[in-house]
Formats: C-alpha cells, structure tokens, sequence
C-alpha cells in the first residue's frame, strides 16, 4: 500500500468530518486492515524456536491472522506480532515443539 | 377543447376485445388521431366478461379514467347482452355496435330501454367465410369505423391494408381475406 | 497442478491480519486457503453475507480483502455477487475490461442454509460463473450463538439452551451440501482445513476454476460457540472428519466421489466430547443423545458411500 | 424531430431501457410491472441490446443483483411494483447509502394487503424515505421522458445516488396512448457512457463496498448522503433543461398548470394529474379561476418552490393516492403543509383527499367536486375537514 494510501486511511479512520469521509464508505485502499494492529488482543505469545523449526511449514496457513510470514525462499520467518492475537492454534499443529507459547509480558 | 369520441367494448376474456380495443387505436394513431386504448384494469380470465376502452381525438388526450358515458358501445359477443349492462351511460346520440346474427330490432329488446341507434354486425359468418375461421376482431373494427365515422373510411382502409401486408408479410393470401373482411363488414353491417 | 504445501506457500497472501475475528477462528484459515488457490494474475470480486466474517473483515475504514470486496445484506451474498457477474460478462463483451476475474460468494451457515438459501439456490440455478463458500459454525455466531438448521442435534445454544425439560436442539442438522448437489451444478463439494490443507486447495482450485456455479461447503470451528479452547482447532477439524460428521466429498456432475474413507472411523463421542456445547451429553441418562447422533451420523455416511458406489 | 409512435407506458419505459442499453437489467414478474422485463427479454433474445438479463427468483436478489452490477461497474435496471418493492425494501437503503445510481421502474401498485394488483402510491410512497430520487410521470411520454433523464441525474458525480421512475400501474402501464420517441443515436449521446471513479472490476485498484459503520462513521456517511439529495435538485433541473433543448419537452421540479391568476389549486401526482387538467379546463370555460400543480419530483422534495408557488393561493387540495394511517393526512399533504409552515405561508386552507385507493377509478366528477369544496373554502375562509376521503362508498 502506497503512503498516500496509508495517509487517507488514517485520515478517514480519524476524525475525518461529512465532507470528507469516502462515499458511502467505500474503501480504495485493499488489504488496509494490515494498518490495524490486532497484536494488543494477546494474553499468551507464540515463540518461533528457530533452532528446533524444520521449515515444514504446516504453521503457516493455520494461522486466522495471516501472521506467519513466509519469505520468497518459501521458509518461514518471525511472527508478526503487530496482528498475531496468541490463539495458539500453531503452536498445536507443530510437530517438533518449534514454537513455545508463553504467557504476554513474560 | 377538441370534440373526444368514447367507446367502450365488452367481451369475453380471450376473445379479443382488448385486441380490437388496440387496434381501433391503431388505425386512428395511423390516421393522425391521439388515441387511447386500455383495458379495464385486472387479471384476463379466459370467458370472464370483460370490458375494454378507447378515446379518439385530434387534439392531445390528458384525462385518465376509465368511460362512463360513451358515445359508442361495442359488443363482441351477443350472449352478454343478458349478462352485461352493456348500454350503461351510453349516449343516445351515439349507437351500440353488436356482433350477432341478429337484426338490431331483434336485440333492441334486450337493451333495457336503449333509444338510440342499434347496429349489428354477423362478424362470425364474414370470418369465417373471408379468413376461414373465427376472428371477429376485423370485421368488428370495420364496423365501428362505419358507423361511428371516427376516422375517414378510405384512409381506414387504405391504412389497415397496409398493416396488414406488414403483419402477415409471410402470408400474403392472409391479406386479402382480411381486406376483404373489412369491405364486407362495411356494407352489411345493418341499421344505420 | 497437484497441491504442494511448499509451492503454495510461495503464493501470494490475499486476506491480511488486522481483521477483528476471534483468536483461534476457524473461519479466516479456511478463507485464507480459498485465496491462496487463486492464480496470482487473477483478480477477484468476492461478497460476503453479514456475519462474523464480513463485520470483522471490513470494518470501516478498513479491508482485510486484497480483492475487491462488497457486502450487501444477510441473505443476499449469492445475488450480490451474481450481479457483478453479469456485469462483468457485459463489460467483458464491450472490451472495457482486461484479465481474469473469479467470482466468489462467502456465507456463514445462517446467511446460507437458512435466510439466504433462496438467494443462493437462485443464483446456482441461474448458472452464474461463480462460487459460493458457505464456512459452516453451526450456528448464528455474530449475534450471539443462536441455533440454525446447521446447528448439529442436542447442540447447546442461546436458543436452544440445553434445559431441564429439552436437551439443547432437538432437530437433526439440515444436509446442505446434498441440498446444492441436487441443483445439478458443475462443483460442488464438502471439505474442512485439514492437515496441510491439501483437500481444502484443492478442491477450491476445482471450484474457482470450474466454469459455471460451485458450491463449496467448509467447516469453520467457532471455539466460542462450541466451547473448546482456542489452539485445539486443526484437532476439531480431524475429529469432525475422522468421526465421518463431517465427510469429505464432492460431486463433479453429478458424480459423488468421497475423498477420504477413515481406515479406523472413530466414534462420534470422540468429537462430541472435546466441546462443550455437547457437555450435558454425557450426564448419566444421556447415552441416548449420543447414540441417536451416531445413528444419524452412520446412516449419512452409508447414504453418501453408497451414493460414491462404494457400500 | 421525433418519432411519432403509440404504445404502453411499459413498453415506453422497456423502449427506454432499450436506448439506454445497461449492462444489467435484473428482475422479476410482479403485475404490473411484469411487461417490463418481459419486453426487455425479447430485446435480449433478439439481440438488440447488450444487456445481461438477470431472471432472478425474487424482488429481493432483483435489487441485490442490482448492486453488485452496480457497485461492479455497470450500469444496472429493474422493474417492480407494490410487493415487490416491498421485497426489495432492505436493499433499497443499501443501494442508496452505498451511492450506486441504479434506476428502477417502479409501476405503481397497491401495497398489500389486502392483495389487489391495481393502482394506488402506497408502494412508492412507503420507500419515500429510502433514499431514493423519486420522479412521478403522468402518462406514457412522461415514463419515459423520466427514464432517459434517470442515469443522468443519479450518475451525476454531485449526487451518485439511485433513482425511482414512478408511473401509474395499468392506467398508464397498460393505456397505448401516442408518444413522441428520441431517435436512438439521440438517446445514446444524452445518456453516454457510465465511468464510475471507483468500481468492483477495476483490477488496478481494488475497492470494498458495504462496510460495518461503526458510530464513530455512520453519522458522517449519512450526512454525506443527505447532502447528495439536496445536490440532486439542481443537477434534475440541468438534465431536464439539456431535455427540452433536445426534444422541446419542458420538466420541472413540478409543472403549474393555469395557476396564474387561480384563487384555489390542487396538488397531485401522476395520471390523475391528467384527469385534474381537463376539470380545469372544463371549470375554466365556465369562468371558475381554478388551477393545478403537478408534482414531478418528489425526493428530493421541492420544499421552498412548492411553497413560494402554494403561498398566494385560498384554498389548497393535496391529494394523496396513500393514505398515513397517522390520524393527520397521507405523506404528500404533511410535506406541503410543513413546506407552507417553513416558509411562514400561512395564509392558503389547506384540504387533504385521500383518493383512488386500490384502484378507485378517478373520475373527473371526483376531482370537480374537490375544486368546488375548495372553491366554497375559499369564500367562507373556513376549513370543516382537513383530512378528507374522495370516492369512497360513505
């Protein structure tokens, strides 16, 4: 998403008045929610133990917050933690122990 | 404000009066007129009596309601003088058109007293010997051409053989049982 | 081209974090797959009905959706979308538009085996070049957990609370899937997020590029509603499918092909049990609750084995 | 200059929908709409269009599939009348909030119950507040005169709203009167070509339509909205004048007919407008100083011209053809009367008749009678009832 992008999207999620506000809340920016940071909805973190992940992949598309990345290598990389929100639903699938679940703030 | 020529047609639901009601307006629409045609609003039951309308005249029509008083009555099958008031408002300075084998003072009794001019037309037997089966609607057409003069009669005809070569362009011997239909219709329709 | 975890893996992602769904929803994993099976020079117009997924995904002013996305109304998903593709098969005649553009219809099981069933049996019928996805949570989730006709017999909801008197929801679920199959479409198919989600790709890759109407019905757990903790979901989606509640299955016109046969069907208790929307089912004097859903549970599935030639 | 024909208010509109050629037309048979789309198929069939003809199985996707042809980019159309518009009800105020410029023939019709296929405004008027630009024809010419300025106004990037062509079930729907018909090049270069800024099928740049509006948007979105209503009236008044200098056919927000030096006038929608001109006619050649108003465009509500036109009048008829089941006039008579109160114009009686429900037949009679109480209230000064019943059996 361009700046530019970014920059209405935070104006219309502002206080942006009548005048401006897009038509009927039509949005022309797709895939903006990446802007909104779900990560705060956490109680319990998902740890990546890099040293003990195979690159299997089965993590990645369990994931309901698109918040394990996969590279243009095809390997997996740190979570994202601005939207990951701890279900832990990874953490079951993992069949080497590669991804602790700890509780947030610890 | 220009002189506006009523009618009123009754039938029965899929005997074609509505048609005829449509096709009346044709020919005075081809012949320069501003017309209306319009059924009386509700579902088309095949057999239910039904009535349909026309208004006519030479100057822009605005008003929108069905026809109380009209100047000509038309009735496309004679079994329901019995059932329908058919002469209800009908002016005595104008006349009622029947289809029906019947002479007009054979019928006029059943007329609740009408005064004014009774016409009838045999619109079966001219169809049925022009066109080879049942289809009052021309013959009907011509009738009410003839006796209420609402349109100049030559043009009439000039006009629906035109129509007609149009309509049946595949069927070109249909046209000439429909014009003959009209002729016809137009000398023996009885008590002018 | 056969499913490959890693290759797929390497596809683009087309729903994006940020959305408001639940921690753990089963819902956006299986729209995340659907995605991915798309061809990445493709361009999508997908609708959904109000819902769980539609009020999380596009809350104003923003989209979880790389693609073009509209929303209308409850039961209208399948409409909605069926007249974005007639218009596009009119602007598409006129040459004002470039690409590929697939068509998708997302519902959860209240927007589709219940008040949009009419709008959805329409646009089948009409023979739309588009997919509908009903993502099945068994009941109304967005407002609250209320029973739908998905709703699995002796589920507990908030309106058909297991009582004293009646024990949660007395009618067996509706067969939805066998109801679209008997539309006579081109695809149709039943699938759950399984595993590496090869049946789930690729059943969608079937649908998305299948020309004409497909019907895809998709488990989606709700661990709020069905009363189960947040990771276990892939594990409720196994137990759903080893039980055979839940069979894999499609039907190519007309042609039933059932995609997995358990070696060892476990019983239905087993996934009865990991929720507790089920809990009153094993009080003593219960058992019965069970065995009825059993019974139903192995009559479709002989129903279905017998449909694929294969009792 | 014209092609002189004669036909159906409903073939006029299908006619329209013909020179206008959108990309999607879907609906559904409902009397007396139905002849809409059925005429409008034969034109598919025939290929005389290139319209995507959506048969769908209710009012309710009829409306849905609308959007999302519209919100898709096209150009979509649709017929209904009565219960069908009922259907559609929901979708009626999503078409309108989401700023999609669909035109809907509405052919109007009884709201059930009880069921009855004919005419009267409690349909339309009941979707008055949708959102929708409303335009009420008196006859034939009008529907379709109606139709072909319809994209224009509601496409209008000031307005981007959907717009309801209003004319009168069976009494014009079904009457073959004559019309005077655009060429169809004539048409095409009118309406032109649809180019929405944002659109579903623009790959370049995706868009999401329809989003949850939490409190902290809905509000602006809504007064956003409003204000496009309040912009469609001067964009109505260019599309009408660019009209007449096309076809020499005069629209307005309302047409005032011999109210010049008139004492008393009445105010009325549709083909009954029709009927109210030729009693005044007739009333005039016997020195009686009566006029009429024809409303055309309802939403928006014409609310100072109504009231600068109303204000020097005795006595005033509203008519309304629906009834408020409030206990205080039909919708027509309480936006006049509030348009005189905004405007300090207390000086005309005002009269309500509640008139041809369920297909009454309005007679000319009817409507004599009406300018005759009015012509008595402007003499004594008095008003006895305001909220009257005409026509019906007492």
């Amino acid at each position: 998403m361009s700046n530019n992008a970014a920059e209405k999207t935070k104006i219309q999620a502002g206080s942006c008045t009548w005048k401006e506000i897009s038509e009927g809340g039509m949005i022309p920016y797709a895939g903006n929610a990446e802007l909104f940071k779900t990560g705060d909805w956490r109680s319990m973190k998902p740890i990546w133990l890099q040293e003990k992940c195979k690159q299997c992949l089965l993590c990645y598309p369990v994931c309901p917050d698109t918040s394990i990345l996969v590279d243009e290598n095809g390997k997996r990389i740190e979570f994202d933690y601005d939207h990951c929100k701890g279900c832990g639903v990874c953490v079951k699938v993992c069949p080497f122990k590669a991804i602790d679940f700890v509780e947030e703030g610890k | 404000m220009g002189k506006i020529v009523e009618i009123r047609w009754h039938g029965r639901g899929g005997q074609g009066a509505k048609t005829a009601s449509l096709l009346l307006a044709d020919a005075a629409f081809n012949t320069g007129k501003y017309i209306q045609g319009f059924p009386e609003y509700g579902p088309e039951r095949m057999g239910a009596p039904i009535t349909a309308y026309n208004r006519i005249s030479d100057e822009r029509l605005s008003i929108h309601s069905n026809i109380y008083d009209p100047e000509y009555v038309v009735v496309v099958d004679d079994t329901l003088l019995e059932a329908v008031d058919v002469t209800a408002g009908l002016k005595e300075e104008g006349a009622i058109i029947i289809n029906t084998v019947k002479a007009p003072e054979e019928v006029r009794p059943l007329l609740k007293g009408y005064k004014g001019k009774v016409c009838t037309i045999d619109a079966r037997t001219i169809s049925i010997e022009t066109l080879g089966k049942y289809f009052p609607n021309t013959p009907m057409l011509a009738a009410v051409v003839k006796v209420s003069g609402v349109m100049e009669e030559n043009e009439f005809l000039k006009d629906m053989v035109e129509s007609f070569k149009h309509k049946f362009a595949k069927k070109p011997e249909v046209v000439d049982g429909n014009v003959k239909a009209l002729e016809r219709a137009m000398q023996e329709v009885k008590g002018l | 081209m056969a499913y490959n975890l890693k290759e797929a893996a390497k596809k683009p992602e087309r729903f994006t974090g940020g959305h408001r769904m639940c921690a753990g929803c089963g819902a956006p994993v299986v729209v995340r797959q659907i995605l991915r099976a798309l061809k990445p020079e493709d361009h999508a117009v997908i609708g959904s009905a109000t819902g769980c997924l539609e009020v999380s995904s596009f809350l104003f002013p923003y989209t979880s959706w790389k693609d073009s996305f509209i929303h209308n109304a409850f039961e209208n998903s399948a409409a909605t979308v069926s007249g974005a593709e007639a218009a596009y098969v009119a602007m598409k005649k006129k040459g004002t538009l470039k690409g590929e553009t697939k068509f998708i219809a997302f519902g959860g099981d209240g927007g589709t085996y219940d008040i949009g069933l009419q709008s959805l049996s329409g646009a089948m019928e009409r023979g739309h070049d588009m997919v509908y996805v009903c993502y099945d949570n068994g009941a109304y989730m967005n407002t609250g957990i209320q029973r739908s006709s998905a709703t699995p017999q002796f589920a507990d909801t908030t309106t058909s609370p297991a009582g004293k008197k009646i024990p949660g929801k007395m009618q067996v679920r509706k067969d939805l899937t066998e109801v679209m199959a008997n539309h006579h479409l081109p695809y149709v198919c039943q699938t759950a997020a399984i595993g590496n989600m090869k049946d789930l790709y690729e059943k969608s890759e079937k649908a998305l590029y299948t020309k004409g109407p497909a019907f895809m019905n998709v488990l989606a757990p709700c661990p709020r509603g069905w009363r189960y903790n947040t990771p276990d979901l892939m594990d409720i989606n196994k137990l759903a499918v080893e039980t055979c509640f839940w069979p894999l299955y499609e039907v190519i016109d007309g042609e039933y092909t059932v995609n997995y046969i358990p070696k060892n069907k476990l019983p239905v208790k087993d996934f009865l049990k990991a929720q507790g929307r089920f809990k009153h089912l094993f009080k003593a004097g219960n058992e019965y609750m069970i065995e009825q859903i059993q019974a139903e549970v192995d009559k479709r599935w002989e129903a279905l084995l017998k449909l694929a030639g294969k009792a | 200059m014209g092609i002189r024909e004669r036909m159906s208010g409903n073939e006029a509109v299908a006619i329209a929908m013909k020179q206008i050629n959108p990309d999607v037309v879907a609906a559904f048979p409902i009397t007396p709409s139905t002849e809409v789309p059925q005429y409008f198929s034969t034109f598919v069939a025939d290929g005389a269009v290139d319209t995507e003809f959506v048969a769908v199985e209710s009012e309710h996707s009829a409306m849905s599939a609308c959007i999302g042809a519209q919100a898709a980019g096209g150009r979509a159309m649709t017929a209904t009348s009565a219960n069908g518009l009922a259907l559609m009800w929901e979708c009626l105020y999503i078409a309108s909030c989401s700023r999609l410029p669909i035109v809907l023939a509405c052919v109007n019709r009884t709201l059930s119950g009880p069921l009855n296929i004919q005419n009267d405004h409690s349909d339309s008027m009941g979707a008055r507040d949708s959102g929708w630009i409303q335009l009420y024809g008196e006859n034939n010419q009008e529907a379709y005169d109606n139709t072909l300025m319809a994209n224009r106004i509601g496409e209008h990037p000031d307005v981007m709203l959907p717009v309801m062509v209003c004319q009168d079930g069976f009494i014009t729907s079904h009457a073959v009167e004559n019309i005077e018909l655009l060429e169809d090049d004539k048409v095409k270069a009118f309406v032109g070509e649809y180019n929405p800024e944002n659109y579903l099928l623009n790959r370049e740049n995706p868009i999401a339509v329809g989003p949850l509006d939490h409190f902290t948007h809905c509000f602006e979105h809504k007064r956003q909205q409003a204000q496009a209503m309040m912009n469609s009236k001067k964009v109505i008044l260019e599309v009408s004048e660019e009209f007449y200098k096309l076809t020499g056919r005069k629209y307005e927000l309302f047409e005032q007919y011999k109210t010049e030096d008139a004492d008393v006038c009445m105010v009325i929608l549709s083909s009954s407008a029709g009927t109210g001109k030729y009693v005044v006619d007739q009333m005039r050649a016997e020195g009686k100083k009566v006029g009429l108003i024809k409303l055309r465009v309802f939403r928006p509500f014409p609310v100072d011209e109504i009231a600068a036109a109303l204000s020097g009048f005795k006595a005033i008829a509203v008519m309304d053809k629906c009834d408020g089941f409030n206990d205080a006039g039909g919708p027509l008579f309480t936006e006049v009367t509030s348009a005189l109160y905004k405007a300090g114009a207390f000086g005309p009686k005002v009269l309500n008749y509640i008139y041809g429900i369920g297909g009454r037949d309005v007679k000319a009679g009817d409507l004599e009678s009406v300018f005759s109480a009015l012509l008595d209230t402007a003499n004594t000064g008095k008003v006895t009832s305001a909220y009257n019943y005409l026509g019906v059996r007492e």
